[in-house]
């Protein structure tokens, strides 16, 4: 059967026609929500997760012709432009009129890694859409929640597909707008209490933050752009593998220095978007906004495109920034893990995982596993997504508690939702026979083969001894998580946490909740707290409300009454599912039906996502020989950079049978142990019962202090860039953002002195105007008060002086205006006839 | 006397005209010190005119001319002055220039 | 009769008769004549600008025009200084005259410092440049002066004979009809909103 | 051949103002009327001309056309002689750099006219020199001789002067009279630069004068002493005179304390026009008549003028940072924002001075949708203390997200326009020659970052957060104040997706400005 004939292979005539509908879905769906989402049934969000559908099946279609095309040994590498003729002139309308000047088009760009990414992001952003159905329903802006989430996917479609450096970028900052706009989602919502205030200060860090990288990778960009004249990835590739052929030895430091810095600020943009060290202070914060969005930026958009620049670039790294990648991913990865380990808030342990997996990606990155740490990526986007919505699932169903404290049994009350996240958790921690381990192995392996294969060999050291390291810790604070969230039995209010005004997480800390949440929460809280003493069934929903709107009614402050509406009135239009999301408060409860159905899709994904790279399944269980699994031969040098860079690093791929059988086995030791050891840990720890596990915890710690107080301070870093985000909800007013000493503050001394320095330096021209004009002001006004007794003033600031100078000049006096002309005549005379 | 005394007298006519211009409050002194300015012109002209030894300078009535044309402009110029002066009068019950100062705003 | 008045008057006469003393020793008879009409000149404007009274003031100015159409006579224009007195006594003056008619006498709005301060200043400053003037360029001076013959018939009858004059002549009348005209035309009383005029510029 | 159509477009206004004036000062709405139906109909001969009316030539035509005399290969030229005496003529004629301000001019100014309607003490007077002050910009963009060039740039500066000092804020005198002297002395220097090319050349005519600047015969050889003064020579002086006369309208650092002030208290509707039109006159004048004229220097301080530009980025974005007054924090950003436009032209690479004509444009429509912003909460809030508001994305939504597109405009976020220009500045100025250029570049991405900090700080403090119960029940954006901002945040949008809208139109100009040049340098 030949490749053209058969439905899987890629045909430029209509493909790419696909790939443009399923990337610009999204969009549409943007567009009318914008114009019209309130009045669409449900505010539209069913037809935007259709759309994602529609987005999400063609992606695996065209995953599918991927993966058809690596089974039969074919390139899979297309550009629409040179195959299709699809361009988007970008600068000039053509190029013939950009004569001699690069003009900057963009073309869809489809290559294996491409496929993946698609694939990846396509299933889980229509997973999202899917869970936020259950999860926002009812909540204010819930049709502007919709329209941002899609263009958020919509954006991370275009980078994926984008065949310049230039366009990527483009996508890139409107991802990061949309970061923003999301994380602040409930910045709009006082409501939400808590939230509202943490998002208020979250979303301008995460933009922020980004920028930073993001203005790096800008001027990487430029650096590159100003030696080889192109942003296309292709022309990069090609003129990057030229120049480094020219510098065949692969010690360090003799590339090109023009080379190494471009790569450095290239990296520059993957540490700001996906959260390396120091730039990941904005991805824990980034929790302010809804779960969803969460998952979003964890798994599918945002940290996955920082890595994935990094996969895009790398033929234009030469090792000198490979080695500084591979050190700051294992700093990472270290660094987040440790501190994941003494996180009590559920999102924030999956957020500092999210930060030490990314660790791991970009150290692989840097250790020339670009194929293990894509593979990583992609294994971790499935089950970090089933992780974040799984714990949303809790969250939901704790009433939007979430200090694990205050859970505890879960298991019990959503047995669902637990197994996902179980499977999710082991997949991640690096059990054999889930995807995480083959990701992870991959990478310890690639380690382990640079050491043995003497190659980047002080990077590598590092990374081998530090990132078998963090994966201890991540199985670790993982299982740590599941005992405490799912194991022993519910105990609500075991401590106070902030998040406690959203509704009846505890009901005994209601007065609290009252003293200093937002109105229309506590009047949740009254509701719920109304509701408990009347027992748990669907039967008393109504009457909770109607206690609800009384004390919405006889609420002190008048104010926001939308957001009462907004409550009272999703709360009455409840479906089912939202009835017992209010209705059972007191014990957690399942989740209603699309939240569960989005995370049994992801979790199957995650658990079997590994199996889908391998070549065939059977042969796919001797694991450690997956030097052929499809994701390798498809994305592997020759397929994705070209010949050149082929040969220079299959040379440091291949290396002898002995050192690479050597490598695995060492690797697959090393990835068992600390998987075991860390879960062992943690059941000898928490597995226990809670007491006792508070007593040993307790013990430990005391032990430990010092380190335990550095740790779970995280390190400080906030603290040292003045961006710690100190929301105290017993304080009405606005807590202070910019400590002094600190960077943020530096910069805001500085432009507070720029400003004083623009005032009275910069200006001194005008002052010296000014007080020539007062001098002259102060003479005149004598000689007036003497020649002309009219009122003249120039006395005080310059400002002052302007004044009197222009009452000087505009005092409208006939005789005035005359005795200047006099004076002036005369003193040019006497200035003529002296000279 | 030489051109130089007249030059001198016109001077002295010049300068005492700027000062009751500047000096006095009243709109007619500004008036006559225009007029005592016009005055020094005159002089001016025709002394220059008179002390004038060019070729064919006697035959040469350019500076008394201009003399002629100075007294005719001062007398329309007088006139409307005058007028001005009743005008400004009506307006501020005052002949004070300093308070005629609708030009400041 | 304050006492700044009569030292004044004092400084005055004492400096015209100095003057006139001086110039007739200079240059003769003619240099008296001279000396005469300049001290006129001078002694009018000065004493107009010293006088408290407008009235006054305008009066002394008689004597800086007669003095300025003696001054023409020496100067050999017969015609210019009787339009001169003519035009300037006969028309302006009256004006002036009217003028003070129709303003309210302020007999104390002369401040005697500024006077004072005015003369000093102006005159320094006029002196300098003069005595600068003076000391640089240098006229040639006539050995003695040939009247011109009929001056005055020449310019008398210039309107018509010469008529390089012609042009400028019906411009002349042109401009003091317009101006005529327009003095007539703003003296009228109308009413101006002047506060809205305010507001607005 | 001689077309009135330029003619037309620059005085229509001037036939409105003469109409305005006829009328009783009673009558407001006729005189708006008036005044709205001249700037739309100069807007609508403006949208002509630049969509169908200017033809695309290509560099080799606009070469060809030097032959002809015309180095600038600029259309619909009209040319007669004016003041014979000085050898001042009337001439007209716009090219690639001018059309695209001459249409975003008389956009403006329509713009302009509808915002003034909310002003009530805006009377007859005030649209008359609204009006005027169309005239004196249009006149600007399209002369092509020095003089006609000089004088519509006095024309412009009256209007102004009255307009913020007459219709101002509380401090509107000291204002005025601060903007007067700056722009006064800046155009007595570039007087002066122009007599002495006039005196050295025998011409007023813009394209003639940079035929001999580019040959070298423009060094003042029939002036005494060559014109060598204090041991710098005729093309430095000139240059000197000219750039600093342009500099302060630009503005750039350290002239730029005029415009805090002048932005303040000017009214809304003038603050618009000043920082949508009036800035841009400083930079096209370098483009048009500075460099041009004296190749030579520009290329000796090329590099002093990419520093001055990169001062005022990241000066201005961190003075910005420091403010607490809305319409001075944005003011300061387009200090910020103009910096580009000079680092761009001197860098002096093909993409570096279309970014600087871009930046200029999509500056234009950026900041005058800010100052549209700021001017409705301030009608509203009767304050602009940036951290007297919060929260106002509750109480006003639609506001809030016009606001967040003219945030994200001026932050310079891909997809929207100023991201283009700011990108093809940072690239032309990186290709530069001079490689301490690179340097510079660096620098300004601090200004960057800055930007985007002090846009974001001031949408937290303002827009986000605890509600402000002062400001319970304020009113949503009404229709006209939406109509005044749509224009330009479209604007915005299209040339940040299609920026060869605006590219196509000056690169061959920009290309044929670059080869002139490049003959001395």
């Amino acid at each position: 059967m030949t490749a053209e004939s058969h439905f899987l292979a890629f045909d430029p005539a209509q493909d790419f026609k696909l790939l443009f509908l399923a990337f610009v879905l999204p969009l549409v769906g943007y567009v009318i929500q914008i114009a019209a989402g309130k009045r669409l049934p449900r505010q539209g969000d069913w037809l935007l997760t259709s759309g994602l559908f529609a987005t999400a099946s063609i992606t695996v279609l065209m995953f599918a012709k991927s993966l058809w095309a690596a089974y039969h040994g074919l390139e899979f590498r297309h550009h629409s432009g040179d195959e299709a003729g699809l361009w988007f002139h970008w600068f000039y309308s053509s190029d013939e009129l950009a004569n001699g000047v690069a003009n900057v088009s963009a073309a869809i760009f489809y290559d294996p890694l491409g496929a993946a990414m698609l694939m990846v992001v396509g299933v889980v952003s229509f997973c999202v859409h899917l869970f936020s159905i259950g999860y926002m329903h009812g909540t204010p802006r819930y049709h502007i929640f919709f329209a941002n989430i899609s263009l958020f996917t919509f954006a991370m479609l275009g980078l994926v597909l984008s065949d310049n450096l230039l366009f990527l970028f483009i996508f890139w900052e409107l991802m990061g707008l949309m970061s923003y706009l999301l994380i602040g989602h409930f910045s709009h919502d006082p409501s939400s209490g808590y939230f509202h205030k943490w998002a208020t200060k979250a979303c301008k860090k995460a933009f922020l933050t980004t920028r930073v990288g993001d203005t790096c990778l800008l001027v990487g960009m430029v650096i590159f752009f100003w030696k080889f004249e192109t942003f296309r990835f292709t022309e990069l590739w090609r003129l990057s593998i030229e120049e480094l052929a020219r510098h065949q030895s692969l010690h360090p430091g003799e590339y090109p220095l023009w080379m190494t810095v471009g790569g450095l600020f290239i990296f520059g943009g993957t540490i700001g978007k996906s959260a390396q060290f120091p730039l990941h202070i904005w991805l824990p914060d980034a929790m302010a906004g809804p779960t969803p969005v969460s998952a979003m930026i964890h798994a599918a958009t945002m940290v996955a495109a920082g890595v994935f620049l990094l996969g895009r670039c790398y033929p234009m790294f030469t090792p000198d920034v490979l080695n500084v990648i591979a050190a700051v991913g294992t700093i990472t990865a270290i660094f987040a893990a440790t501190i994941g380990t003494t996180a009590y808030d559920l999102k924030a342990v999956l957020a500092w995982s999210t930060i030490s997996q990314l660790g791991f990606m970009v150290a692989a990155i840097g250790l020339g596993g670009v194929v293990a740490g894509l593979f990583h990526m992609v294994t971790h986007a499935f089950f970090k997504a089933c992780l974040f919505l799984s714990a949303g699932s809790v969250i939901h169903g704790c009433h939007h508690e979430q200090d694990m404290r205050n859970m505890g049994g879960v298991r019990k009350h959503m047995p669902i939702t637990f197994a996902c996240m179980l499977a999710s958790t082991i997949a991640i921690a690096g059990i054999p026979f889930f995807s995480g381990f083959y990701s992870k192995d991959m990478i310890i392996l690639r380690a382990w083969e640079n050491i043995l294969g003497g190659r980047f060999t002080g990077a590598s050291f590092f990374a081998a001894v530090g990132l078998p390291l963090a994966a201890a810790c991540t199985a670790f604070y993982m299982f740590r998580m599941i005992f405490m969230t799912f194991s022993d039995s519910y105990r609500p209010g075991t401590v106070e946490s902030p998040f406690a005004h959203h509704g009846g997480g505890h009901d005994d800390h209601g007065h609290a909740d009252h003293g200093h949440a937002d109105h229309g929460h506590a009047d949740h809280g009254h509701a719920d707290h109304g509701h408990a003493d009347h027992g748990h069934s669907h039967a008393h929903a109504a009457p909770a409300h109607a206690h609800a709107a009384s004390a919405h009614g006889h609420d002190a402050h008048g104010h926001d009454a939308h957001g009462h509406d907004a409550h009272g009135h999703d709360a009455h239009g409840h479906d089912a599912h939202g009835h017992d999301s209010h209705a059972e408060h007191a014990t957690p409860h399942e989740s209603p039906l699309p939240i569960l159905v989005a995370l049994c899709i992801l979790a199957f994904l995650g658990v079997f996502g590994g199996h889908f790279w391998l070549a065939d399944p059977l042969h796919s269980l001797k694991f450690w020989e997956h030097a052929h699994t499809w994701f390798e031969t498809s994305v592997s040098f020759q397929s994705l950079y070209g010949a050149q860079i082929g040969d220079r690093l299959a040379a440091a791929v291949a290396v002898d049978e002995h050192a690479a059988h050597q490598a695995h086995t060492v690797a697959l030791c090393v990835s068992l142990a600390v998987a075991s050891l860390g879960i062992l840990v943690a059941w000898l720890i928490y597995g226990r019962g809670w007491e006792r596990s508070q007593r040993i915890a307790g013990r430990i710690t005391h032990a430990i202090h010092a380190i335990y107080e550095v740790v779970k301070g995280k390190y400080f870093v906030d603290e040292a860039l003045g961006t710690a985000i100190v929301v105290d909800m017993k304080r009405k007013d606005e807590p202070r953002y910019e400590p002094d000493a600190s960077v943020i503050g530096a910069s805001v001394h500085v432009a507070n002195f720029l400003g004083w320095i623009d005032r009275h330096v910069v200006d001194a021209t005008v002052n010296l105007v000014g007080r020539i004009g007062m001098s002259f002001g102060k003479g005149s006004a004598t000689f007036d008060r003497v020649v002309i007794d009219g009122a003249v003033n120039g006395v005080g600031l310059f400002t002052q002086t302007f004044g009197s100078l222009v009452r000087l000049f505009q005092s409208g006096r006939v005789q005035q205006y005359a005795t200047f002309a006099v004076f002036g005549g005369l003193a040019l005379a006497v200035w003529l006839i002296l000279l | 006397m030489g051109l130089g005394a007249y030059i001198a007298v016109s001077a002295a006519l010049f300068a005492l005209g700027i000062v009751a211009i500047l000096v006095r409050r009243n709109v007619l002194y500004v008036l006559m010190g225009i007029e005592m300015i016009l005055n020094a012109a005159n002089i001016n002209f025709v002394a220059f005119n008179r002390f004038n030894h060019a070729e064919g300078s006697q035959s040469n009535l350019d500076g008394r001319m201009f003399a002629i044309f100075v007294i005719i402009l001062a007398a329309a110029e007088a006139a409307v002055a005058l007028a001005i002066v009743l005008n400004v009068f009506h307006l501020f019950n005052s002949v004070k220039p300093a308070e005629a100062d609708l030009l400041r705003e | 009769m304050e006492l700044s008045d009569k030292l004044f008057y004092g400084l005055l006469a004492a400096g015209s008769l100095g003057a006139l003393a001086l110039c007739t020793l200079m240059g003769g008879a003619g240099g008296a004549a001279f000396a005469l009409f300049a001290i006129l000149v001078l002694a009018g404007s000065l004493l107009c600008i010293w006088e408290r009274s407008v009235v006054r003031s305008a009066f002394c100015l008689i004597g800086t025009f007669g003095g300025t159409a003696g001054l023409f006579l020496l100067l050999g224009s017969d015609f210019l200084a009787m339009s001169q007195i003519l035009i300037y006594v006969g028309g302006i003056l009256a004006l002036i005259l009217f003028g003070v008619m129709l303003s309210p006498p302020d007999l104390t709005e002369r401040k005697l410092p500024r006077v004072l301060s005015g003369l000093v200043a102006v005159g320094a400053g006029v002196a300098f440049v003069a005595a600068k003037v003076a000391s640089t360029v240098n006229w040639v001076q006539a050995a003695e002066l040939a009247e011109p013959e009929h001056a005055t018939e020449r310019i008398g009858v210039g309107f018509l004979a010469y008529d390089q004059y012609a042009i400028a002549f019906e411009l002349a009348a042109i401009v003091l009809t317009v101006a005529l005209v327009a003095a007539v035309y703003v003296a009228r009383r109308r009413k101006i909103d002047l506060q809205d005029e305010g507001a607005q510029g | 051949m001689q077309s009135q159509i330029l003619t037309w477009i620059t005085f229509l206004p001037l036939i409105g103002m003469a109409v305005i004036l006829l009328m009783p000062k009673t009558s407001m709405n006729a005189i708006k009327g008036v005044s709205l139906a001249a700037t739309f109909v100069a807007m609508v001969l403006g949208t002509w001309l630049y969509f169908s009316g200017f033809e695309q030539r290509s560099l080799a035509e606009i070469q060809a056309a030097r032959a002809g005399g015309d180095i600038l290969g600029a259309q619909f030229v009209q040319r007669f002689d004016w003041i014979d005496s000085i050898g001042a003529q009337y001439y007209v004629g716009i090219d690639g750099l001018s059309v695209a301000l001459v249409w975003l001019t008389t956009v403006l100014l329509f713009v302009g006219v509808i915002a003034s309607f909310g002003m009530e003490k805006a009377g007859k007077a005030y649209y008359a020199l609204l009006l005027m002050l169309e005239v004196g910009i249009l006149g600007v963009f399209v002369s092509l001789d020095l003089f006609l060039f000089y004088v519509f740039w006095e024309v412009m500066l009256l209007p102004m002067y009255f307009l913020i000092g007459i219709w101002g804020g509380p401090r509107r005198e000291y204002a005025a009279i601060k903007f007067f002297l700056y722009t006064l002395a800046g155009s007595v220097l570039m007087l002066v630069a122009i007599v002495a090319l006039r005196l050295d050349s025998g011409t007023f005519s813009i394209p003639q004068l940079t035929e001999l600047a580019v040959s070298g015969k423009l060094m003042g050889a029939s002036l005494p002493a060559h014109g060598v003064l204090l041991g710098m020579d005729f093309t430095t002086w000139v240059f000197w005179f000219l750039f600093v006369g342009f500099a302060i309208k630009v503005p750039v650092w350290p002239f730029h304390t005029w415009l805090p002030d002048a932005h303040v208290e000017a009214p809304t509707p003038i603050s618009v026009i000043l920082a949508g039109i009036l800035l841009k006159l400083g930079g096209y004048g370098m483009l048009r008549a500075c460099f041009p004229l004296a190749p030579d220097a520009f290329h000796e301080s090329a590099f002093a003028l990419g520093v001055l530009g990169v001062i005022s980025i990241v000066y201005g974005a961190f003075v910005a940072l420091g403010q607490s007054d809305f319409k001075k924090m944005v003011a300061y950003s387009s200090v910020s924002h103009m910096g580009y436009v000079l680092l761009g032209m001197a860098a002096f690479t093909v993409w570096g001075m279309e970014g600087a004509v871009l930046q200029m444009f999509n500056h234009g429509t950026s900041s005058a949708a800010l100052f549209l912003i700021v001017g409705v909460v301030y009608d509203r809030a009767h304050h602009r203390d940036l951290n007297g508001f919060g929260g106002l994305s509750q109480l006003m939504p639609r506001y809030w997200a016009l606001t967040t597109l003219g945030f994200f405009a001026a932050l310079g976020l891909p997809g929207l326009a100023g991201f283009v220009s700011e990108a093809m500045t940072l690239v032309g100025a990186f290709e530069a020659k001079d490689t301490r250029f690179q340097v510079l570049v660096l620098v300004s991405t601090l200004g960057i970052v800055f930007t985007a900090a002090f846009l974001l700080y001031a949408m937290q403090r303002v827009f986000l957060g605890k509600k402000n119960a002062k400001y319970e029940g304020i009113e949503e954006i009404n229709a006209r104040e939406v109509f005044c901002q749509a224009p330009f945040l479209f604007l915005c949008v299209l040339f940040g997706i299609l920026p060869y809208l605006l590219l196509d139109w000056m690169h061959p100009s920009v290309q044929n400005l670059i080869n002139i040049l490049k003959v001395q340098g």
